[in-house]
């Protein structure tokens, strides 16, 4: 029982992440309808900012753990957003009339593209985090120790979750958002600057996946170019899992990756857990086709 | 004996009863028009005939035999054509292909066949298009035939959408609002095509709500609000029906 | 008929003859990109013709290489010989395992491919029934050999995995020109018209799902004879990524437009060896650029042309 | 003027790029060491690199271009797999390679005339790795791999090794994902069946995640590793305190060499990198580069197959970075030269004896 | 000075021009109907003054300041609407985000409130459907979402391209007598209908598109007098 909530614990400190880069993931393709593959890049590119300033700036020893990670948090989303922007610009903006398909192929140039600059810059190897930045403090609970900052990072993505979910489904701008991704040329007959739109878009994603990268940093502590891939692939995962296009449904669908990884993995085989978590996913979709909580589907004829 | 029966069908969205235990009887030979006001059912009514949607009760009888069930392009095959209220053309396909796609049901060849272009496949396919161009003839776009659909104006795409309906040699078309978009030479055009279709031998079930073209082409008219059917009977009876009048034609105010 | 010879004809004299002046990098760098061709090739039939999102390609033609390489160790079958089988086998695996899952839509299509993919990743890693050596793979195919004469030098290579690029391309392109071809084209723009055309959607996306994977699978029979050795390395997601991007970016629902992209996808990053650990990253730049600047692909797939038979005088019109 | 062209066939690119960048510094350093003194046999050297990516089919390409270039020797490359896609290339055309990361048994169970490596086999590490354990006195053992063709064969080989003996009880045999960087899960699992000690036979960079994140279950479990553990990053990642009581084998460290060749070798790359080499791989295909040199010079020739036959027969005890160096037959790496090493509280390699 | 000026407008698609230098004027007030054949180039007309395509050549001026230019969002803003060709309701969205969406561009509340109320008062069945999603609705109703959004944005001019498609007679009547009140409020309007007896009847003055060119310009009553126009396009006459 003690091993079912730990790995209850466990499951759900991975698959929060996934969650957080998922969201980004459902946030460009709702609108674009574009499976931005070089998500994963700016996740880990978010993982290296975040190194950078840290060690550069010396934040925590000015500011506290707290405040010096929250200001660290608040630039890395920043810095990975004018990237996300710069992306969206130089890749995908001329490809907006031409076959989505096209944009997908733009998508993995960038990725490679990208991991290869952080590789040329940071170097090939694994880098380390400086230790104990974040509390080590940990809460004990139904026999398991769980510690403070899985705790944290579930929170931040449950609060960012929400906060996008209020932001696209309630706002002005994320009914706009919402307009545009449906058809272009009628929301523009709204008064709807697309351009604007998307670049807004292409800034929000990336920055919850720079948010991402930094709090993996933070807490796992040690970083690689390469790990953007295996994130960006279960996150897309956990998106469709959810329903893509679909907010809450990332959340739910990332959660839900990882107590899935967690449990196969605990109670079938560690090896395999990435192969059972795929075929709960096809089991999944073929019972519901659009995923858990899927995209609204109004075609008529 | 009728071509087409439908027989208390019924169908619910949700809490929304779109159609309610219709039935009407469609003549070989003959031109029927469906008509009512926005959101009585109509298009629910072909969606519910071709398959598309599967009624909540009810049974459809064509040529005496059910086909309830049955995927919309077994049913198209059986000699159902249908065209769609709104536009639905292979938008980047050329205008004979698109036509083509009508062929396909009554050809035969499959995989090896195509990949080794067998003798008997090069006749089907000499065949096919000479039917296609036939129809486009028909409709009056074979000059268009190179062109790629999207580029079709309006009502062009409309005379598309009929002819490759045409391509599949229906015994039953299907039209929903064939005249949407055309002015009025054109829809006149039209109602000469649909009368000599009808001539061909094919019979028509056609929604539309220019009510020049109901009057003048159909046999035969049933009349739908809120899912259930109304009125039927012929042109002049239904023009006159104050039931009618009430809830779809209004009183014709001179402007 | 003579212009298409000509068209046609005097390039692939011309290819024929280009091994016999590269050495035997090159050559099998070509190897590489004919190999790359015709996985394009079929996956073009899914992606481009179809419409149908694969992104697990690689799983297909792994199946078609463990396929050759088990029943060539374990029994001796000639590799070549097994060429039917490779294909018979990767075809029934994509029926059995895409039957339930091709209604799904678009990207979860996608992602289910890509799960397909990664499943068999990770069952031949795990040495699934036994029979695939894990992650060592299965090593010892034998050599392939045609009418006792064994192939074995890139150059002969060359010449048995272009001729058969020569062949699919042949096929494919007959295929595409029929019945068959134009119904997948239906389904790819518009699944409902085409069901109301009469057209037998579920029946053509599966249709073309088995032929593109029995082909990938006939593919990784040859990959198998040509590496004599074959491991999970080779059929990874990136794999899939490789061919897509083969797809897209040479002009989907083109097959002039697959093979240049199996030209610029394999060859490129050769030729940006002299950039060293930067090699990939210009090839990342590149790819963007090229989609950027041909958004429809390198040769995006022109009309099929057609002869518009004349009609008899006094027919149609009104 | 003439050159003794030595191929590097290492991956640039892709997973493995830390460890290929590393193998070309050490052998970019020593040709520059060598030429300095004169070149080999009268002619200066040049080290020819090619990405091999990590993956079979860009090394077979890697393979193809360095037999055109014509090269004599060919150092590398990393993992078995990829290795295994070039040794046919390099040996119908009658090119030494010789292996620095590549430790799956069947490489040279083959036969090959002009294969050898200076990295031993996955069995000689099993053995030691054994015998360790069985030193320590474990009696319930978790041995955990991650699939890959190395960390693959050294677990099954170990647990071959182990079965037969009654004293130790293997309670966990699995692989974890690598690249992965939360390993609670598995680590959770393992703790339930309550090892005295986890054998992991994967890389450095997980080893790291595992003991840190162990430290953190508050699990106190002995864990050990392969040589593929040693490097210094694994202190890093898993800190201090968490890595302190690691034991992991490998080839001797240069510093623990009593050669002075070894030690030189070792502060000139310090000066020039900036760094020691973190990986004995890397280290280990100086090996490589050295012997070939050596061999070539002594049969003052480049005819690959006189050099092979020294290789193979006459090299005896050469003193390699990495400790005595002699091959079998098969081409393999004779004689012992597997340690074990623990990781003390400052985070240093210590010799054990 | 006219409100709405097109002066030698020219548009292609690709190299294809399809409108070859028309010149229209529109006044303040104005109904302005225009007429034509498939393909004549009315919706292109349209759809270029919303700069949703833009112009070889040629230029549009509302307000004696030239548009043409400016990014169709923009139109919009300086109180241009359309209800485009083909409805474009936003099919995912619900009826009452459509209506929402067609105000994008005002922000007084107050307003807002008051013209979704009129437009639930024109259209009961969008009150009544306005949880439902667009794209579930059917035709008709679809077109009157259509209307009523671009209504929301209380637009100086309002550009309805074939209004009347897929409406019932009986609503066509009330949408014509509605946009009779509309202009009689001081909205200008340009109607592209294929129903060119009610057109005319409803406008002050019509022109006639053939084939990308302006071949007829007068006022409706001269156009509906005109023989040409009759043989054309009021020919039949509505029974
Ligand atoms: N898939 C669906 N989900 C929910 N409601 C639907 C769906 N399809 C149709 N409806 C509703 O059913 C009713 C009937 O729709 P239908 O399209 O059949 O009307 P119609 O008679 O064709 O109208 P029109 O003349 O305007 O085209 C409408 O109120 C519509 O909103
Ligand atoms: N996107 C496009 N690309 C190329 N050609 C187009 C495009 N849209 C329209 N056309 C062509 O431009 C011409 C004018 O089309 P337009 O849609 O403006 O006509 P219309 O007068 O609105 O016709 P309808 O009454 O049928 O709607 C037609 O010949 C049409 O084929
Ligand atoms: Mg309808
Ligand atoms: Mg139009």
């Amino acid at each position: 029982m003690e091993q079912f909530f730990q790995q209850l614990t466990n499951g759900l400190a991975v698959g929060s992440i996934y969650a957080l880069i998922a969201l980004g993931y459902t946030m460009v393709y709702g609108v674009l309808k574009l499976i931005n593959f070089a998500h994963s890049d700016l996740f880990t590119l978010g993982a290296y900012l975040g190194l950078t300033l840290l060690s550069s700036l010396l934040l925590v020893d000015r500011l506290g753990p707290l405040g010096g990670a929250l200001v660290l948090a608040a630039m890395v989303m920043g810095l990975v957003a004018v990237a996300g922007a710069l992306l969206d610009r130089v890749a995908y903006r001329p490809l907006r009339e031409s076959p989505r398909l096209s944009a997908v192929v733009s998508a993995l140039g960038a990725s490679i593209f990208l991991q290869n600059t952080i590789m040329l810059i940071y170097g090939a190897r694994y880098r380390v985090y400086p230790p104990d930045i974040l509390p080590k403090a940990s809460i004990h609970m139904l026999g398991v120790d769980i510690p403070l900052v899985r705790i944290l990072i579930l929170g931040a993505s449950v609060i960012m979750m929400a906060g996008l979910f209020v932001f696209i489904q309630k706002t002005r701008i994320g009914t706009a958002i919402r307009a545009a991704a449906i058809d272009q040329g009628a929301a523009r007959l709204m008064g709807i600057d697309v351009n604007r739109v998307i670049l807004l878009v292409f800034m929000v994603g990336p920055a919850l996946g720079g948010a991402a990268g930094l709090m993996v940093g933070l807490y796992y502590g040690q970083i690689n170019f390469t790990m953007g891939w295996g994130y960006g692939l279960k996150a897309f995962t956990a998106a469709i899992l959810g329903g893509i296009g679909n907010i809450p449904g990332a959340m739910v669908g990332g959660i839900l990756l990882g107590l899935i990884e967690s449990m196969s993995a605990a109670y079938l085989s560690f090896a395999w857990k990435d192969a059972i978590a795929f075929c709960v996913l096809i089991l999944i979709l073929i019972v519901r086709p659009t995923g858990l909580l899927g995209e609204r589907v109004a075609e008529k004829v | 004996m009728s071509l087409l029966s439908l027989q208390r069908l019924t169908k619910n969205f949700g809490g929304l009863t779109a159609v309610s235990s219709l039935s009407f009887d469609v003549q070989p030979g003959s031109i029927v028009g469906l008509i009512g006001p926005n959101g009585a059912g109509k298009t629910t009514v072909f969606n519910l005939i071709t398959g598309i949607y599967l009624p909540d009760q009810g049974e459809i009888m064509f040529r005496q035999s059910s086909i309830l069930g049955m995927r919309t392009h077994k049913i198209v095959s059986l000699g159902i054509a249908r065209t769609f209220q709104t536009i639905r053309l292979f938008q980047n396909l050329s205008v004979l292909e698109n036509v083509l796609a009508g062929c396909h049901c009554q050809m035969r060849s499959g995989v090896l066949s195509s990949m080794f272009h067998t003798r008997r496949q090069r006749l089907e396919e000499r065949e096919a298009l000479t039917r296609s161009v036939r129809a486009l003839d028909f409709v009056g776009l074979r000059a268009q035939a190179g062109q790629l659909a999207r580029n079709l104006s309006y009502g062009n795409q409309r005379l598309l959408e009929l002819a490759r309906a045409l391509a599949t040699g229906p015994q039953l078309l299907i039209l929903d609002e064939p005249a949407g978009g055309m002015n009025e030479q054109e829809t006149r055009r039209l109602v000469a095509l649909i009368s000599k279709l009808r001539d061909t031998g094919i019979t028509v079930l056609l929604i539309e709500h220019d009510m020049t073209l109901v009057m003048r082409v159909c046999e035969k008219i049933v009349v739908l609000e809120y899912g259930s059917k109304i009125a039927e009977g012929s042109p002049e009876a239904v023009k006159n029906d104050p039931k009618v009048i009430e809830a779809y034609l209004g009183t014709e105010k001179e402007w | 008929m003579i212009r298409q010879l000509k068209s046609i004809g005097i390039p692939a004299v011309l290819f024929a003859c280009l091994p016999l002046f590269l050495n035997a990098y090159w050559i099998d760098v070509l190897n590489s990109v004919g190999i790359y061709a015709i996985l394009g090739l079929s996956l073009n039939l899914i992606v481009g013709h179809t419409g149908l999102f694969n992104l697990g390609h690689a799983a297909f033609y792994a199946v078609g290489a463990y396929t050759a390489a088990i029943l060539n160790t374990k029994f001796q079958v000639p590799v070549l010989l097994l060429i039917p089988v490779c294909g018979f086998a990767a075809g029934l695996f994509a029926l059995v395992v895409s039957k339930p899952i091709i209604h799904l839509r678009g990207d979860y299509l996608c992602i289910v491919t890509i799960g397909v993919g990664e499943i068999v990743r990770i069952a031949l890693i795990n040495d699934v029934f036994g029979i695939t050596g894990g992650s060592n793979g299965i090593f010892g195919i034998s050599r392939p050999s045609l009418f006792g004469f064994v192939i074995r030098t890139p150059l002969e290579f060359f010449y048995l995995i272009w001729a058969f690029a020569a062949i699919t391309v042949l096929l494919f392109h007959l295929l595409e020109r029929s019945r068959f071809g134009r119904a997948l084209n239906y389904l790819r723009e518009d699944e409902v018209a085409a069901e109301g055309s009469g057209i037998n959607t579920a029946h053509y996306k599966l249709a073309s799902f088995v032929i593109g994977a029995a082909w990938a699978g006939m593919t990784g029979n040859l990959f198998a004879a040509k590496m004599t050795i074959i491991s999970p390395d080779s059929f990874t997601f990136w794999e899939s990524v490789v061919m897509f991007a083969i797809v897209i970016l040479g002009g989907s629902g083109s097959i002039p437009g697959v093979l240049v992209g199996a030209f610029l996808i394999v060859g490129l990053p050769e030729v940006f060896r002299e950039f060293a650990n930067a090699r990939m990253l210009v090839f990342g730049a590149a790819m963007m650029v090229m989609m950027v600047f041909r958004t429809q692909g390198l040769l995006p797939a022109r009309p099929r042309p057609y002869a518009i038979p004349a009609l008899p005088e006094g027919e149609g019109g009104e | 003027a003439e050159t003794v062209k030595i191929g590097l066939m290492a991956p640039m690119t892709g997973s493995w790029a830390s460890e290929g960048a590393e193998m070309k510094q050490v052998c970019d350093l020593l040709a520059e060491q060598v030429n300095a003194k004169g070149g080999v046999a009268g002619k200066k050297i040049e080290v020819i690199t090619e990405d091999d990516g990590g993956v079979p089919q860009t090394a077979a390409l890697a393979a193809q271009r360095l037999a055109a270039l014509k090269v004599t020797v060919v150092i590398g490359t990393y993992g078995s797999a990829v290795t295994e896609a070039s040794q046919n290339i390099f040996d119908e055309q009658k090119i030494i390679q010789i292996a620095n990361g590549s430790t799956a048994i069947r490489l040279t169970e083959k036969g090959l005339k002009y294969f050898l490596r200076t990295c031993p086999r996955d069995d000689e590490q099993a053995k030691v790795a054994a015998q360790t354990i069985r030193k320590l006195g474990v009696k319930k053992l978790a041995i955990l791999h991650d699939n890959s063709t190395y960390a693959k064969g050294l677990a099954d080989e170990t647990k071959g090794l182990l079965a037969a003996d009654k004293g130790v009880e293997i309670v966990f045999f699995d692989a974890l994902t690598p690249k992965e960087q939360d390993y609670t899960t598995v680590l959770t699992k393992m703790k339930s069946f309550q090892p005295e000690m986890v054998f992991f036979t994967g890389y450095y960079g997980e080893a790291g995640l595992l003991l840190k994140q162990a430290k953190q279950m508050n699990w106190k479990v002995t864990f050990m590793g392969g040589d593929a553990t040693n490097n210094p990053d694994l202190v890093k990642s898993a800190g201090k305190d968490a890595s302190a009581g690691f034991y992991f084998l490998s080839a001797p460290l240069p510093k623990d060499l009593p050669s002075e060749d070894a030690k030189a070798f070792l502060a000139t790359f310090t000066k020039k990198y900036g760094n020691p080499p973190n990986s004995i791989y890397a280290v280990l295909a100086g090996d490589g580069l050295r012997v070939a040199l050596e061999a070539i010079a002594k049969t003052n020739s480049t005819d690959t197959e006189k050099v092979a036959d020294y290789l193979h027969k006459n090299l005896k005890d050469f003193p390699g970075l990495t400790g005595k160096i002699s091959f079998n037959d098969k081409g393999d790496r004779v004689g012992e030269v597997y340690r074990v090493y623990k990781v003390n509280e400052e985070g240093l390699f210590i010799l054990q004896p | 000075m006219a409100f709405l000026e097109l002066a030698d407008l020219r548009v292609k698609y690709g190299n294809i021009e399809v409108i070859h230098g028309i010149n229209v004027r529109v006044e303040e007030g104005d109904i302005i109907a225009i007429l034509g054949a498939n393909g004549a180039g009315k919706s292109t007309t349209l759809l270029t003054i919303s700069g949703l395509v833009k112009p070889s050549g040629g230029s549009i001026s509302f307000r004696d300041a030239p548009i043409h230019r400016f990014p169709a969002h923009t139109i919009v803003k300086l109180g241009i609407a359309q209800v485009p060709e083909g409805r474009r309701v936003f099919g995912t969205l619900t009826v009452r985000e459509n209506l929402n969406l067609g105000s994008f561009v005002s922000k007084d509340k107050q307003a807002i409130s008051k013209t979704l109320a009129w437009i639930y008062e024109l259209f009961p069945i969008l009150s009544e459907r306005r949880e439902q999603l667009a794209g579930t609705l059917s035709g008709g109703e679809q077109q009157m979402l259509a209307i009523g959004r671009a209504l929301m944005s209380r637009p100086k001019i309002l550009l309805l391209d074939e209004p009347s498609l897929g409406l019932a007679p009986l609503l066509v009547m009330t949408i014509l007598q509605t946009l009779r009140e509309i202009n009689r409020s001081g909205v200008t309007i340009v109607l592209v209908e294929q129903n060119a007896r009610a057109a005319l009847k409803l406008a002050h003055r019509g022109y006639v598109l053939e084939l990308g060119n302006v071949v007829i310009e007068d006022d409706s009553a001269a156009l509906i007098a005109n023989a040409e126009v009759q043989a054309a396009y009021l020919g039949g006459g509505i029974a």
